[in-house]
Parts: structure tokens; sequence; C-alpha cells
């Protein structure tokens, strides 16, 4: 494993750790302006955590202790991928060939205990929830894996790191700008997936029944649901860095300039999120395969291309 | 002395379809001893190129007591005491049978045409048509009747077909009559035990008739 | 003398007719070992045969004339306690019929001459008429006469076979004794065309009697209706008895460079026994007809081991061996089923498991190893036969093999599973397990199981012996 | 070789004993229990040491009915799949001391830890064999004796249907081994091992074929698969745990042995086992999450599995067949290694789900739920097994799963044909994972969390001591090999290098990426603690209550609207739809005040329906049609006999 001790790379951490929450207001201030609201502040979501946190818990009576580890797991992996990855081309604190698929299965292992919590609860909302979140975010797999497997394709490695700053690196500005194209969009959907977000899932509806990860968390309360929000917000921050990076070549260039123009992506990226969240509605359940297949359709078709390209 | 044997086998051929188209019980087990008889004395009659000696006729002498007097004498007391209903009542009918048993000598003539047989002196041909037809009646009469009796009949015929063929092929029997004589003593004692089997059927089933006896089956 | 073999148990046989019971019965014994102790004398060739003409010691003469004398002992004793249990009014004639029949089996075991041969077989149709008919009810006497008039047809047309080949030696000029030994030293001369055809009617007429598919037609009903010490001795010794007047006939033709045909010919028929006894083994309904289907399969594989020839051969006699040892131990253990239950209906024999353990266990080890699972023998032979057969490229014939072994299976198990395992309709038996019942099978199936631990060189040396004339090897 | 032998025969005198012994119980048991782990004990033992201490591997043969040898060699690849067999057969004797508990079947108690004993050595014995014969007499022995541990309650009649389906599968299995044994033989002429990869390409093929479908149907591999199901819930949960823990892995030896004696070149071996692992690893995982047994659900889930382990195995052969020499090592060595792994975290979900039966008395999920108040140390270990067998790190699945990708990955710098395999076995490696996921959290989820959906469920308590000891150990193996995976992973390579074109391949460039995941999963772990410590400190002071779960408004709910498994599983199910067979009985609503409405719905298993619809169905209708043979009527059987002569004179 390399472990990079330089400042800039904890630096990067933290800053991105502490921004995404920031960057979660972006989405609904987006959204206020579709609507035609003024929207909450830009930190709602710091205040948010903070009142969580200073608060107690109501646990059912139904709950075992798996109902506790699911939010401190569902946060811990969400965190453990801001460790890998390269913000902004900046070098990360750890890295290892193979890393990606360590840090996707550990999201696996997240949502297996936010699953699991869901269905402690013993409510059948949260249980149908948990149906749907696995489904689809066994779905979503497929896609991230192929886009694993062309990147391998691509680049030899299968590293965060190696994608971007290595000596091959994948994003729009290289040769094969088409395939990453056809990625990106894809990501985009799994982007979407992943985080519940519009149009697979609507977090803002108040009817439980459309739900698909909030209802997961509903008896969720306090520093629990801090953690589980905190872990969401990373996850998120994740999804968009990662299609950031994809979007421009940040191995090149001096670092000052790199972190402004990553950060310019990252916000519209977030913004592109509330855009589709206030134009689109959300799809009917069964209509949400279809979705993400097609995501998954796209990058399968740009692996099979590869065997054009590169040879 | 070759008009001789031709006429034993004319009379051969005439019994095998006279059996054939034979309705009554007993005139069956009278046309069996009269072919037995018959059948006997045909290896007499073929045999006599290379001069008659003892051995010869001792063994004539014992098929004629065998297949002529013990076998035919064994079926008809059972048909006397046994069988009640003397009627062959057959699968096949008489009229088909006796077709039957014409086609079969129209087969076994061109079966023995086919057959590599120069070396066999001309009568054997005719000997070896009436002998296959022989057989083939006999197991005409195995399927195509119902009662056991005429079973045993058409085994019988079968059996004289056969040793007709194997006199036939045979220009010398190579055995020293101990084998003829342990063939016929099987053939006896079959007849026996089919004999008293069919004592005990007619006792248990009440009829001979064959189709009583299918209960064994899957 | 190589002929007390037969004449021992015949004039025994003639004795116990009219001996007392009692008496009887211990003639009986003592002539099944005294048969055991002539034969162990022969096997290792002591005595010399009196008229080498009709009579030889052949290596396969001598396998089967082993199991059979072996076989015989182990019944003869069950047979003393199972006709106790049954109080049979005719049991010398029983016994005595018994002893006749080893007698005529014993003179296949050896004849040599065409001739003689054919005599002995259509004496052991005779002998064993009366075992089948002993009971004298309806289905018996049915049994009874299909057995004796479809065998009876069935060697007469092998006598006809015989004719055949006497002639076929003629026709080509050569005077030797019709005997198989003379005969083989000759073959290469013999007129093929009458050869073959004559080859062919002893296949059919033997194949009747061994019950080759589709001349079985009487075997089910003999072996469902004999009392079950006869059907062991006819599964397990007659049809090997029937096998050997085809394999000596197999033997000539492949002396004459005809080996393939009659090979071909052995396998079609071994291949159709075996589908005809898949098809009714599934959905069987009577664990005696059950078991006899079983041995008309396990003929079908023996003359497609035969027939293969190779490896195979050398599988098939040892198949041929270990059948007939689990065949009569599951013979024996259907009679004590039988006499538990009263009945011969698997559906009504629920239970053998609580309610006769001792033949429930026997029951079942004797399935196990008739279905080829080690430690029985018949694993060792099968997986022979496989492999010879693919070694001789027959790659149809291994697929039907393979094919009818699952079928047969897969409806053997269900009915057995269901037989000993499931629970029993009531706790009613007819007659409580005895140990003297239960032992002979035992100690037949633990023979075999012997026999697959440790085979004995001077029957491995047999078996090499008997297939080489066909050109079996164990290294093929 | 003599500590070998020690072993076997403490185990077998452990096994015999109990059939002389068994009319006093306990001692029995005590007795067959402590003897068969001693055994066992000492084979790990020996296993291991040959394992890491390079001893030569040893050949003994005997001679045997004067033409065969009986032989038998322990190299490493014997030696890695010994480990599995002793380790996980001893801890499943220690978990039947308390299981087996009826005393009043003593008898079939004492046979079942007889064969259960001959099982082991039946195995040990087929993974050591050294020729044809010595294999197939201990393949056959092993099949046997399975059979009788299936049947152990055979007095249920489902339990004799289940032997009834496993005998016959067994049988037919073993005849295409040697079926493919024949095709071996006829080149070779010899029983050796050596000899088998100097026959042609060709008839490798056809013996690896047969080989494949004979072993594969004691694996379970997908179409084959259909007796797993039925076997595993008849037998009594230590025996399942046996035998879908190591028994069908014999089949994946049987595939491997085979593979590396033949040596071919073909990319046709990959691309078959590949195709055959994603049918195995996606249908069977689809039908264990719609599976509402839990045993049966575990036996589909064997299935998947035994995917994963082909699917290792393909990337192997791929990698072999186009010279990859990294794909090769990887594929082999993941493959085996999951074998270990799955051995291990199957074993003790299917002891585990033996508790739950044990105390519940019945396996049917939806019945079940809330376990995990009332059998607390029974539901920990099994959410450890279910995590491990979903693949998340930081337990021992994902080990051997990066392995697989690793592999697979490489393979995708292939060209052609093999790419694509390649990648679609990393695509069904993620679908089976996430897949695997959402079976086990619906196993977890329905069965020990939420309320108890019946009072079988609610009155149980928690299960006997040796059976949590039992768990206990093989969860906290699953965690340790997913933390220090290092030297279980130098095994799996070790045992790879029986290919020889990867014999020489060191895996040096990845160890420290071995390490790197450990570090990782280490890290997960430290910061596990860390984030609980301080949620721990964020709660103190703070007012925590009880109260019932949030119904979302509704005031009244009962246990009967929780979320069952069958509803859990159902989108899921309907997204497989034309590969899985799903029944379901709606009563409608046909009334304006709708009365006692009922909805049930069943999945079945298509390759169950395919072997009825287009096999056995057929067959039985033909039988039928043939059944008039045996008309009873003596003319016609004479009418047979003239038939075979007219016949046969026209073949002249």
């Amino acid at each position: 494993m390399d472990f990079t001790f330089s400042s800039v790379s904890f630096l990067s951490f933290l800053a991105a750790f502490a921004l995404a929450p920031l960057f979660m207001g972006v989405i609904l201030k987006v959204k206020a302006f579709f609507g035609g609201k003024q929207g909450p502040p830009w930190l709602i979501k710091y205040y948010t955590l903070i009142k969580l946190l200073r608060k107690g818990s109501v646990y059912s009576t139904s709950t075992t202790f798996v109902f506790k580890l699911g939010p401190i797991i569902s946060f811990v992996t969400a965190f453990m991928l801001l460790l890998f990855f390269p913000f902004a081309g900046l070098s990360p604190v750890l890295s290892f060939h193979g890393d990606v698929v360590m840090l996707f299965y550990l999201l696996g292992l997240g949502r297996f205990f936010t699953v699991l919590a869901a269905l402690d609860t013993a409510s059948p909302f949260e249980g149908m929830g948990a149906a749907r979140e696995v489904f689809f975010s066994a779905l979503a797999e497929a896609t991230i894996f192929v886009i694993l497997a062309l990147f391998f394709r691509l680049t030899g490695s299968l590293s965060f790191v190696e994608y971007f700053t290595g000596a091959q690196t994948v994003n729009l500005w290289s040769e094969s700008a088409a395939l990453i194209l056809l990625v990106v969009i894809a990501l985009f959907i799994v982007l979407l997936t992943e985080n519940s977000r519009v149009p697979v899932d609507d977090p803002a509806t108040h009817l439980e029944l459309t739900m698909i990860h909030e209802v997961m968390i509903l008896d969720h309360s306090g520093p629990d649901l801090a953690l589980i929000e905190m872990g969401a917000f990373c996850k998120m921050l994740f999804y968009s860095a990662f299609i950031s990076c994809l979007l421009f070549p940040f191995h090149t260039g001096t670092p000052f300039f790199n972190v402004i123009v990553f950060s310019l992506i990252m916000t519209l990226i977030y913004a592109g999120v509330g855009l589709v969240e206030s134009i689109t509605a959300r799809y009917k359940m069964d209509m949400v395969p279809n979705f993400i297949l097609t995501s998954f359709a796209l990058v399968f078709f740009a692996t099979i291309l590869t065997m054009e390209f590169v040879q | 002395m070759i008009h001789i044997s031709n006429i034993l086998l004319a009379l051969i051929l005439l019994s095998v379809l006279l059996s054939l188209r034979s309705n009554r019980l007993m005139a069956l087990v009278k046309l069996m001893a009269f072919q037995g008889v018959v059948v006997s004395a045909v290896p007499l009659v073929l045999e006599t190129a290379h001069g008659v000696n003892f051995n010869l006729v001792m063994f004539f002498l014992l098929l004629v007591l065998v297949k002529g007097i013990l076998i035919p004498g064994l079926m008809y007391r059972a048909v006397k005491w046994v069988v009640v209903d003397r009627e062959v009542e057959p699968i096949i009918g008489y009229h088909a049978s006796l077709f039957a048993g014409l086609i079969m000598i129209v087969f076994s003539v061109y079966v023995t045409n086919q057959l590599q047989l120069a070396m066999l002196p001309e009568n054997h041909k005719l000997l070896l048509v009436a002998a296959i037809t022989t057989m083939g009646a006999g197991l005409i009469l195995l399927m195509a009747r119902r009662k056991a009796i005429t079973q045993v009949i058409g085994y019988l015929m079968m059996e004289n077909g056969i040793y007709l063929i194997g006199t036939a092929l045979a220009k010398q029997m190579h055995t020293q009559y101990v084998v003829e004589f342990a063939v016929l003593l099987d053939l006896l004692v079959a007849v026996l035990v089919m004999g008293i089997v069919l004592n005990d059927i007619n006792h248990t089933f009440d009829d001979v008739d064959t189709a009583l006896m299918g209960q064994l089956k899957d | 003398m190589l002929q007390l073999v037969f004449l021992i148990p015949i004039i025994a046989g003639i004795a116990v007719f009219f001996l007392p019971v009692k008496i009887g019965r211990l003639a009986f014994i003592a002539t099944a070992l005294f048969h055991l102790f002539v034969t162990a004398l022969e096997w290792f060739h002591v005595t010399e045969p009196l008229h080498s003409k009709y009579f030889s010691n052949t290596p396969e003469g001598m396998l089967v004339l082993a199991i059979m004398s072996f076989l015989f002992l182990f019944i003869s004793i069950y047979t003393v306690f199972y006709m106790a249990e049954v109080e049979m009014t005719k049991e010398p004639i029983f016994n005595g019929s018994m002893l006749l029949f080893l007698g005529a089996m014993s003179m296949v075991a050896i004849a040599d001459h065409i001739i003689m041969l054919w005599v002995a077989i259509e004496a052991t149709t005779l002998m064993s008429a009366p075992l089948i008919f002993v009971h004298r009810s309806k289905a018996s006497l049915e049994a009874t006469w299909k057995y004796v008039l479809i065998c009876s047809v069935g060697i007469a047309l092998a006598l006809l076979g015989c004719f055949f080949i006497i002639f076929s030696m003629e026709t080509s000029d050569l005077h030797v004794p019709i005997s198989f030994s003379s005969l083989n030293g000759v073959a290469a001369q013999l007129n093929h065309v009458w050869l073959k055809a004559g080859f062919i009617f002893i296949v059919i007429g033997y194949g009747t009697k061994m019950g080759l598919a589709p001349m079985h037609t009487w075997l089910p009903d003999a072996h469902s209706e004999a009392p079950s010490p006869a059907s062991a001795l006819l599964s397990g010794a007659l049809l090997n008895c029937a096998f050997l007047g085809v394999y000596r006939c197999h033997q000539l033709m492949f002396n004459a460079g005809l080996g393939d045909y009659s090979s071909n010919v052995l396998i079609a028929f071994g291949l159709a026994s075996m589908l005809v006894s898949a098809v009714f083994i599934l959905n069987q309904t009577d664990y005696k007809r059950m078991l006899a289907y079983s041995s008309i399969e396990n003929m079908g594989i023996i003359a497609v081991g035969i027939g293969i020839g190779g490896l195979a051969a050398f599988g098939a006699m040892l198949h041929m061996i270990h059948h007939s040892l689990v065949k009569s131990s599951l013979f024996l253990s259907a009679g004590n089923i039988l006499l538990g239950y009263g009945t011969k209906s698997i559906d009504k024999t629920r239970g053998m498991l609580r309610l006769f353990p001792k033949t429930g266990i026997t029951f079942f080890a004797g399935f196990a190893g008739i279905s080829g699972f080690p430690p029985f023998g018949l694993f060792v032979s099968e997986l022979l036969i496989i492999l010879g057969a693919i070694k001789a490229g027959r790659y149809v014939v291994i697929t039907i093999f393979i094919f009818s072994l699952i079928l047969i299976f897969a409806g053997a198990s269900r009915l057995v599973l269901q037989m000993v395992f499931s629970e029993p309709e009531n706790d009613d038996k007819l007659v409580p397990e005895r140990w003297t019942r239960a032992l002979p099978p035992i100690i037949l199936l633990l023979t075999s199981l012997a026999l697959v631990i440790w085979l004995p060189d001077s029957l491995y040396q047999t078996i090499q012996n008997a297939i080489s004339s066909i050109g079996g090897t164990v290294n093929g | 070789m003599n500590t070998f032998f020690i072993a076997l025969l403490l185990i077998g005198a452990g096994g015999l004993q109990a059939l002389a012994t068994f009319r006093i119980y306990s001692l029995m048991k005590t007795i067959a229990v402590s003897t068969i782990i001693g055994g066992c004990g000492v084979g790990l033992y020996d296993a291991i040491t040959r394992i890491f201490q390079q001893v030569d591997p040893v050949v003994c043969s005997y001679e045997w009915l004067q033409m065969f040898t009986f032989s038998l060699n322990i190299d490493a690849v014997s030696a890695f799949f010994l480990v599995p067999i002793f380790a996980i057969s001893a801890v499943a004797a220690l978990y039947s001391f308390q299981y087996m508990h009826d005393d009043k079947r003593a008898a079939a108690t004492a046979n079942n830890y007889f064969f259960y004993s001959l099982l082991i050595i039946s195995m040990a014995l087929v993974v050591c064999a050294s020729n044809l014969i010595t294999f197939a007499l201990a393949w056959e022995l092993m099949s046997i004796s399975s059979f009788f541990l299936v049947i152990y309650d055979v007095h249920k009649k489902s339990t004799r249907d289940a032997g009834y389906i496993y005998f016959i599968f067994t049988q037919a299995g073993a005849l295409f081994i040697f079926a493919g044994f024949g095709f071996i033989y006829s080149y070779t002429g010899s029983f050796a091992f050596e000899a088998i990869a100097a026959i042609p390409e060709s008839t490798k093929l056809v013996a690896f074929i047969l080989i494949l479908i004979g072993c594969g149907s004691k694996a379970g591999i997908m179409p084959l698969h259909v007796w797993l199901p039925y076997a595993h819930p008849a037998a009594p949960s230590h025996v399942s745990a046996v035998m879908s823990g190591v028994m069908i892995k014999m089949g994946i030896y049987g595939i491997v042995r085979f593979y590396f004696l033949m040596e071919p070149t073909s990319v046709l071996f990959g691309q078959i086992v590949i195709s055959l692992g994603i049918i195995s690893g996606i249908l069977g995982v689809t039908y264990a999450i719609g599976k509402q047994d839990i045993k049966k659900m575990l036996a589909y889930s064997s299935v998947e599995n035994i995917g994963i382990i082909l699917l290792g195995l393909g990337i192997g052969m791929l990698g072999v067949a186009s010279d990859n020499k990294t794909m090769a090592a990887f594929g082999f060595a993941g493959g085996l290694l999951h074998v270990f792994n799955h051995s291990i975290f199957k074993s003790l979900l299917f002891m585990g789900a033996g508790s739950v039966i044990h105390q519940a008395k019945t396996g049917a999920s939806n019945e079940l739920g809330g376990l995990m108040k009332t059998m607390p140390v029974t539901g920990r270990n099994l959410l450890v097994g279910a995590i491990s067998i979903s693949g998340l790190p930081p337990f021992n699945g994902f080990i051997s799963e990066f392995l697989i990708y690793y592999g697979a990955i490489h393979g995708l710098s292939l060209h052609g044909a093999s790419f694509i395999f390649s990648a679609l076995a990393i695509i069904a490696l993620a679908v089976i994972g996430a897949l695997a996921g959402a079976a086990f959290t619906k196993f977890i989820g329905v069965v020990f969390l939420g309320e108890p959906r019946s009072d079988k469920a609610a009155n149980t308590t928690e299960a006997g001591v040796l059976m949590g000891t039992a768990l206990s150990i093989l969860a906290a193996s699953c965690l340790i090999i997913g933390v220090w995976p290092d030297y279980f992973v130098q095994a799996a390579f070790k045992a790879s290098q029986a290919v020889p074109m990867i014999s020489d391949f060191a895996p040096t460039s990845f160890m420290p990426i071995m390490t790197s995941i450990a570090r990782t999963a280490a890290l997960f772990l430290l910061l596990f603690i860390l984030v609980a410590v301080l949620r721990k400190l964020l709660y103190t002071g703070k007012e925590i209550t009880k109260s019932g779960t949030w119904g979302c408004g509704f005031t009244q709910p009962t246990v009967r609207m929780q979320y069952t498994g069958t509803s859990y599983a159902d989108s899921m199910v309907d997204f497989f739809r034309p590969f899985i067979r799903v029944q379901k009985k709606y009563s409608g609503i046909n009334k304006i005040f709708p009365g006692k409405t009922t909805y049930s719905s069943q999945i079945h298993d298509i390759s169950e329906i395919g072997l009825n619809i287009f096999i056995v169905r057929p067959i039985l209708y033909l039988i039928s049609k043939l059944r008039w043979i045996q008309h009873g009527n003596i003319q016609l059987y004479i009418g047979y006999i003239v038939l075979a002569i007219v016949v046969m004179l026209i073949f002249i």
C-alpha cells in the first residue's frame, strides 16, 4: 500500500470531507431556483448535522445491535472512499493496485448493513425500501465493474490514482474520448442510483411507499442519523469527483489551477443533479431497472468497442 | 429307392398341410403319429446308399417307438381323458393357416435354392424343402392356436422339422447314437413334463386354453 | 472322474425322492457339500475326464461350475429352513428336483460335445420345471407352462444351430469330433455362412434360456412364481449355464475369424435386454419380477461385455461371478420378505428396516451391490466394461449402455428405497425373522465382498484363460 | 503417509465403535465425536505441514484384484483439499454432539456416525487417489456413504425422495465419470494419472466434458444441481454442512485434478467452464433469493458459489490456453481459495441454519424472525457467515473473489473471444456479488431481525454451547482469513502450481497487494472501532428511549405486516423471469366489501421443470407405451423368437 504522507494529500482529503455537505447545498439551491424560491442557506446541511449530533435517540423495541451497526459501517465505508481518491489530481492518502475493487466492495458492505438495519425495525416500509435498494444497486454494480474492466483495458491499472494521474490516464481529452463520454453518462446514472436521487428515488417525497433510501433510515435518529447523512454526503462527493476527473485531465497543469477547475466541475455536477431533479419526475418503480440497465448497456458497448481501439 | 424317399417326403408335406387345416384335436394327434413314423423312416431310406446296418435299423425302431407310438399315445390319452372340448380353436383361421403353409413351402423352396448346397445329393434338396416347411408349420401352430395341447403338437412338428433338416444336412451323424439317444430322451421327457403340466392346467382352469393363462404380465 | 460332478447329484436326487423327509434333507445338504468338494477337485485339475469326447474341463466351464456349486451349498441350507417354514408337503420332490437340476447344470458346465451341451441345457429346462411348478397355483402353472414351452422351442432352434455348425464342418470336408475343443482347432476352415447361421440359431436358442431380449419373456414369470430358493438357483446358476453355451459358440466364431460378427450380435442382444429390462423395472409392482428383470439386464451386460471383448470381456466374467452371488442373495432375501409379508407386491412390503431389519439391510446391501456400488464387485466389472467399450471405440454402444444403467437404477432404487425405508402399514409379521434364513444371503454377499478385496490367484488365472480364447485380456 | 493413515484409522475407528456401543448413547457420541475430531486433527496437521514445508509428494500403492494398483499420492493440490476436509469435518462433528440428541434413535445415530466417518475417509481418499481406479472407487464410496447420511430421517417421505434424487444423480454422474475415464484409458492403456497428458487434444475435450458432467452433478453445476435443494434440507445439519461445504467440492476437485493432468491447450475448456460458472452463479443466487426454506436457500447459494469457483477455474484455464501466466495463476488460485473459503462459511451457515431449525422446529423463513434476540450467539455467527459469503471485506470471501477479479481483469488484455469471456466473467462476478448480498440480507433480515412471525420463532432459546462453539470457530476463521490472508493465498498459489505452465510463477508482485488489502481491512476495522467509540461519546449523557417502530402513521402494526422474504425477493425474481418460474395464486378482490383474500407465490426451478418435461416425462411415456411387450400371451412370445430369427437372418 502506498502511503502518501504529504500534507497536500491529507489536506485534500480533509477538505473533501469537510466540503461534502456544502456541495449538497448546491443541489438544494438549484432546485429552489427552479422552483422560484430562495431556498435554504448554503450551509443548511452543516446545521442539520449539528442539530442531529446534539440530539438523543429513540430506538425501536424490535431492533438489536445490528440496527446500531448500520450507521457506523455505512459511514466508515463511505469515509474510506475519500482516503483513496485523488481529488483534483492530487495524490490520495492511500492507494494500491486493485484498490477500486476493494472500495466498491466496501461500499457494498455499507449497503449490506444499511439494509440489515432497515430490516431490523420490522417495519414493512423499511423492508420495501431495503428490497429496492439491493435490487437496484445490484444492477448498478454491473455497470461499475464493466467500467473498471474498460479502464483496465485503457490504462492497465486497477487504482484511482493510476486512472487519473498515472502514465495512461482516462479522461475526455485523451484519445479514447468517445468511450469516456459513454462512461461519463453511465456513471452519472449510477450516481443518481447509488445516491438515491431523482429519477430513481426522490429524497424529498412525503410518501414512504415510493421511497428507497430515505425509507430505510426512517427509524434512525440523532447522532446515528448524522452518521448516515455524513456517509451519504461522502458517497455523493466520491461519485461526483469520479465524474469530474473523467471530464478534465488533472494530471497536467499546476495544482492550484486544478483545484479551481475541479471545484468548478464539481459544482456543475451537483448543479446538474439539481437540474435533473428539478425538471424530471421520479420514474415508476418498474422503470428503474431499465434506466440502470441503460447505463450498463452504454459501458458494455464501450468495452466491446475497445476490441477495435486497443489492440 | 429315390422314389420311395420322394414319396415319404410328399407324405410329410401332406401331413403338414392337413394338420394346418385340421379342426379336430383327435385328428391332429393321429396326423402327428403318422408324421412321426414317416419322419423316422426318412434316414432309413436316405442312408441305404451306404447300406443298411444294424444300428440304423435299431435306431429306426426306437424312433418309431418314441415318435410314432409313445408320444402320440400320450397325446391321445391327454385328449381322450383330459380335454373336454376337442375343437382346435385357432387364433388364425384354418384357411389362413393353410395358406401360410403354402407360402412356407414356396419360401423353403426359395431358401433351398439360394443355399450353396452343391455337395448335397439331389434328393436332399427336396428333403430340405419338406423339413423347413415342417418346422415353419410347427411354428405357425405354436403361434396360431389357442389350446395348450395344439402348442405341444406344434412343438413336436417343429422338432420333426429340425430333425429332418439335421438328416438332410448330415452325411453321417458323427456320433455313435449316444447323443441321438439323449436327444430323443430329452424330447420324450419334454413331452412328459408338458403332459403333466397340461393335466394340472386342465384341473385348475377347467380348460387348456392358453388365453386363460395371460395373468402373468406387466 | 469329471462326470462325477453331474452323476452324484443325479443319483442323490433320485434317491431323495424316495427317502423320508428328514433324511432327505440331510442327504440334500450332504450332496451339496460333496458336490462342492468334487468341484474343487476339478477346479485344481485333480482328475481327468473319462470320456474326453463328450466332456472336458474348460476354464469358462469351471467358472460356471464353481459358482454354481458354491451357490448351491448355501441355497440348499436356506432351502431346508425355508421349506420348514412353508410346511410344504412335497418337499422331497422339491429337494430331489433341485439336485437333478444341479446335475443337469453341472453337465452343461463340463459338456464339450456340441449336441451333448444341447442335451444338457434342455435337461436343465426339464429338471427345473418341477421347481417352478411346485406350488401348483394358477400362476405357477402358467409360469411353468411358459417356461417349458418357450425354452423348449428356443432350445429346439439351438439344435438346428448345432446342425448348421456340423454342416459347416462337412461342407468344408473336415472330419473331426464335433466337440468344441476339436472344432476350435479347425475353426478357420469352417464354412463361414453356415457357421454364422449356426451361431444365430444358437444365440437365439440359448439366448432364450439366458434371458436375452426379446426371447426373455418366460424369465420374469418363472422367477417370480418359483419358490425363492429355486429363483435364486435359476438366476444365479442356470442363466450362467445358458450363457456358457452362447460363449462356447462365440469362441468358435472368434477362432473362425468371425469374431466381429458374433460380437455385434451379442452386443445387439445385450443392449436390447438392458433396454427391455429398463422398461419393466420402472414402475414395477412385484419385487421378484423386478429382480428377474434385473437378471435380464445383467445377462445383457455380460453379453455386451463379452461382445466388446478385451478388457470388457474380463469385466463380463467378473460380472457373471458377482451377479450370481449378489442376485442369489437378493432372491433369498426376497424369499424371506415373502415369508414375512406374504405378498410379492412392492406396495405392501413397506418398512422392512423396522419389521425385518436383517433382511432389510441384506436386501438393500444386495441392491447397492447389483447397482454397482463399491465395495461390491459389480462396481469393478461395470467399470471395466465401460472402459473396455470405449477403448474398443464403441461409443454408441456405451451411450445406450449407460443410459439403460441409469434408467434401471432410477427405477429400481425408487422401489427398493420404498420397500426398505418407508413406514410399514401395520406391524404384522407373518413369520418372524430367523438367523438361519438370514445368514445364507449375507454369506453370499460377503463372498462377493471378499472377492473384491482379494481375488484368488487361481480364480484370476482361470478368468484370464477363459477369456483369452476370445481375445480378451486384462491389459486390453 | 503414515500420519495420514493414522488420521484415517482414527476417524474410521470412531465411526466403527459407534456401531458397537450405540446402546450407551452419550458414551457412543462422546467417543465417536472425540475420536473423529482427533483423527481430523492429525490429518489436518499432516496436510498443513505438507503445504508449507515442501515435503516431497508421497506415493504409496498396493496391488488390488491382481490387475489394479491402489495408489495414493498427496501432492500440493491434494493437501490443499485435505485441509477443508479435515477441518470442516472436525468442526461439524463437534457440532453434531448436541445436534444429535434423540436417544430413541440410537442405532440410526450410530449409523450416522459410521457413515460420517466413512464419508470423511472416502473424501480424503478421493483427493489423494493417484490413478483412475482408486479415484473411481473412492468416489463411489463417497457417494454411497453420503447417501446414507442424507436419509437419516428416513421415516419422512420427503427425506426418502431427497435421497432418491440424490442417489440417481450421484450414480448417473459416476457413470459419466467412468465414461470419461474410458476415453482416457482408451489412449493411455493404463490407469495411471501420469500418462493422461499425452492423449490427443480432441479426446481430452471429450473426456473432460464427460468428467465435467459427472463431477458437475456432484458439485451442483447449474443444470445438474437439482438434487442439492432436496438433499441438503433433508440431511441432518452437520451432514449438510459437510456435504455442502466439503463434499460438493470433491466435484470441483475432480474437474481441477483432471484438468491439471490433461494439460490441455485449447481455449474451449476455459470457455465452457466460464459459461457454466456464469449460469450457475447468477441463476444460483437468484434462486437463493427466491427460495424461502432456509436450507434450500443455502443449497442454491452453494450452486452460486460453485459458479464463482468455476469462474475462477475457467479464468485460469483461459489463461493457460492463451499463455497469460498472471491470469492463469490468479484464476486457479482464486478458484481454489474460494473452495476453501466457501467450505468454511457454507458449513457455518448450514450449521447455523441447523441450530435455527433445531430450536424453532421450522425452516420456513416466513415463519421465523427476530431470532437475534433469543439466539444471539447463533445470530452473530451467522451474520459473520452472511457477510463472508457475500464476498464483502474484511472477511474471507472477498479475498478469493478478489483473486478471481484480478485474474479476470488481466484477461482483458487478451483478444477476441477470450477478452469477451473475461469481461463476462467480471460482470458475472459483480452481479453475483451484489445479488449474494441481497440473498443474505434477506437471510439474516428475515430470520434473525425484526419481529418473530410465529410462535415457534418467538419461543426459541439459544442452541447448545458446543453448537455455538462450532459456529464461533468457523466465524472466527472467516475473519482471520480476511484480515491475515497471506498464508492462505500462498497455499492456494502453491496448489495451483500443479499446472506446469505456472509452476514457476511466483506471485511476488502480488503479495504486496495482498498485504495492502489486509491492511485496508484492518484500517476498516480500526475506523469502525474509532467511530463506534465516537458514537458512544456522542450519546453520553443523552436521552435514549425505547418505543415501537415508526409505522409511518399506521398506529397498529402487527407482525403479519412485516416484509416477508417472499416480498423482499419479488422484484428481483421477477427480473429474471424467463429463467425462473414463478407461480402466484391470488384469490382477487371480487366483492364490494372484500372478504378473506389469499395470495401465495412460489418459485420453481427451471432445470427441474426442464428435466421433468424433456427427459423424465418422455421416457416414462415411452415406457408406458412399451409395456405391451410383456403381454402375457405365449403365442406372442413365440412370435418374438420367430421375429428375432427372421431379423437375424436378414442381417446375416
